[in-house]
């Protein structure tokens, strides 16, 4: 299995002590799936209930599918301007 | 549409939305000011997810000219580490009348801020630093 | 709060208005632009009556400092003669929040427009000038 | 009889051929009386029903009494911005 590698910012990448943290799952998965794969990991304790994910650029529904190659990337709440 | 790492040139980004065919701008600048929630701040460091950032400024555009068909919109926001009363965004909607330019400036300041992936972490004067959280009422500490 | 004669510095009144405190400055420019009710315009004539005009403005601005105690405002209009693109009026308006330094910029501009005594007489490309009333729809053309 | 000078701008300095027109009323008089007085003279024509009046650079009412020395000016409508 070719776990997917999960992009991360801000207070996530705090969390979890990495910017990039290789996700034990095989895709295509779900975005709900790849999100509770996270959870036992160090740092997954301090994930909210539905944390936002970005799917190649665009924000995705837990529901959609993640596939091989795609680009994740968990977004904790923002605070631009 | 841009993610800039340099300090934010507010006359660049007007020349950007003038033509002969406007007769208003309306422009927005934020800017780091030394208290948020009662602490002094001493500066912010501003992070994005640099490509989606991108992404969404220019879908928030669209979005804005979708409403506003005539409005001409620019949009920088910088990242890295501010001081106070340096500039983080800047927003320039330009247009043969004002509403609309307004109305526009109004959106997009307002919907950047609930969808684009920036995040800032405040510095305290006394030596903390704490990334924002707007959907906590408060946010844990993480000593400097 | 002034009448000015020479094109006007965006970047000078932002500095006037910002501050260590401020977190938002909304701002407003009116420029002249190459068509108005369908005839083609190359230029405006703006006319002030200065004393009472410089008063009015700072009487607008401290109603908006009144419903909006902590807003810092600087307007300036220009008068004499314009060409198309030029500034006529600018208007920048500082809080701590980006709400209250929004709904001041608009309540100045809309105010300044309907107290001021300033006025404009277009320069057309045919080669007519006309007040601009807006009171009326049409306005009597005065041959050049 | 001291003429009252009444200060004219834009379309009104056009309609009446001057900037600073001597009005042939004596003040005391009215902001409405000093309008009508202004009528018959050439251009008065081209004034609207209730021309907007300032005295002393802030808007005067129709009742406003001017005084001997008060600056008096007609605001033609006003197109800032």
């Amino acid at each position: 299995m070719t776990p997917v590698p999960v992009l991360l910012f801000a207070s996530y990448a705090d969390a979890f002590g990495t910017r990039t943290l290789p996700v034990p799952i095989a895709a295509p998965c779900s975005v709900a799936d790849l999100v509770d794969a996270m959870r036992p990991l160090a740092g997954g304790d301090r994930l909210p209930a539905t944390p936002l994910v970005a799917v190649n650029h665009a924000y995705a529904a837990p529901s959609h599918m993640v596939m091989p190659g795609d680009e994740v990337a968990l977004i904790p709440p923002v605070a631009g301007g | 549409m841009a993610i800039v790492h340099e300090p934010i040139d507010l006359l660049a980004l007007v020349a950007r939305v003038q033509d002969a065919g406007v007769g208003a701008i309306s422009t927005f600048v934020g800017t780091v000011r030394e208290h948020n929630d009662g602490r002094a701040v001493s500066g912010i460091d501003y992070e994005a997810y640099e490509p989606m950032a991108t992404r969404e400024l220019e879908r928030v555009v669209a979005e804005a000219q979708a409403q506003w068909p005539s409005v001409r919109c620019a949009v920088v926001h910088r990242v890295g580490t501010l001081t106070v009363g340096e500039a983080s965004v800047a927003i320039a909607c330009a247009d043969a009348r004002r509403a609309p330019s307004m109305d526009a400036m109004r959106f997009v300041i307002e919907t950047l801020k609930v969808r684009v992936p920036i995040w800032k972490r405040e510095h305290y004067v006394d030596g903390t630093r704490e990334w924002v959280d707007p959907t906590r009422a408060a946010t844990a500490a993480v000593s400097s």
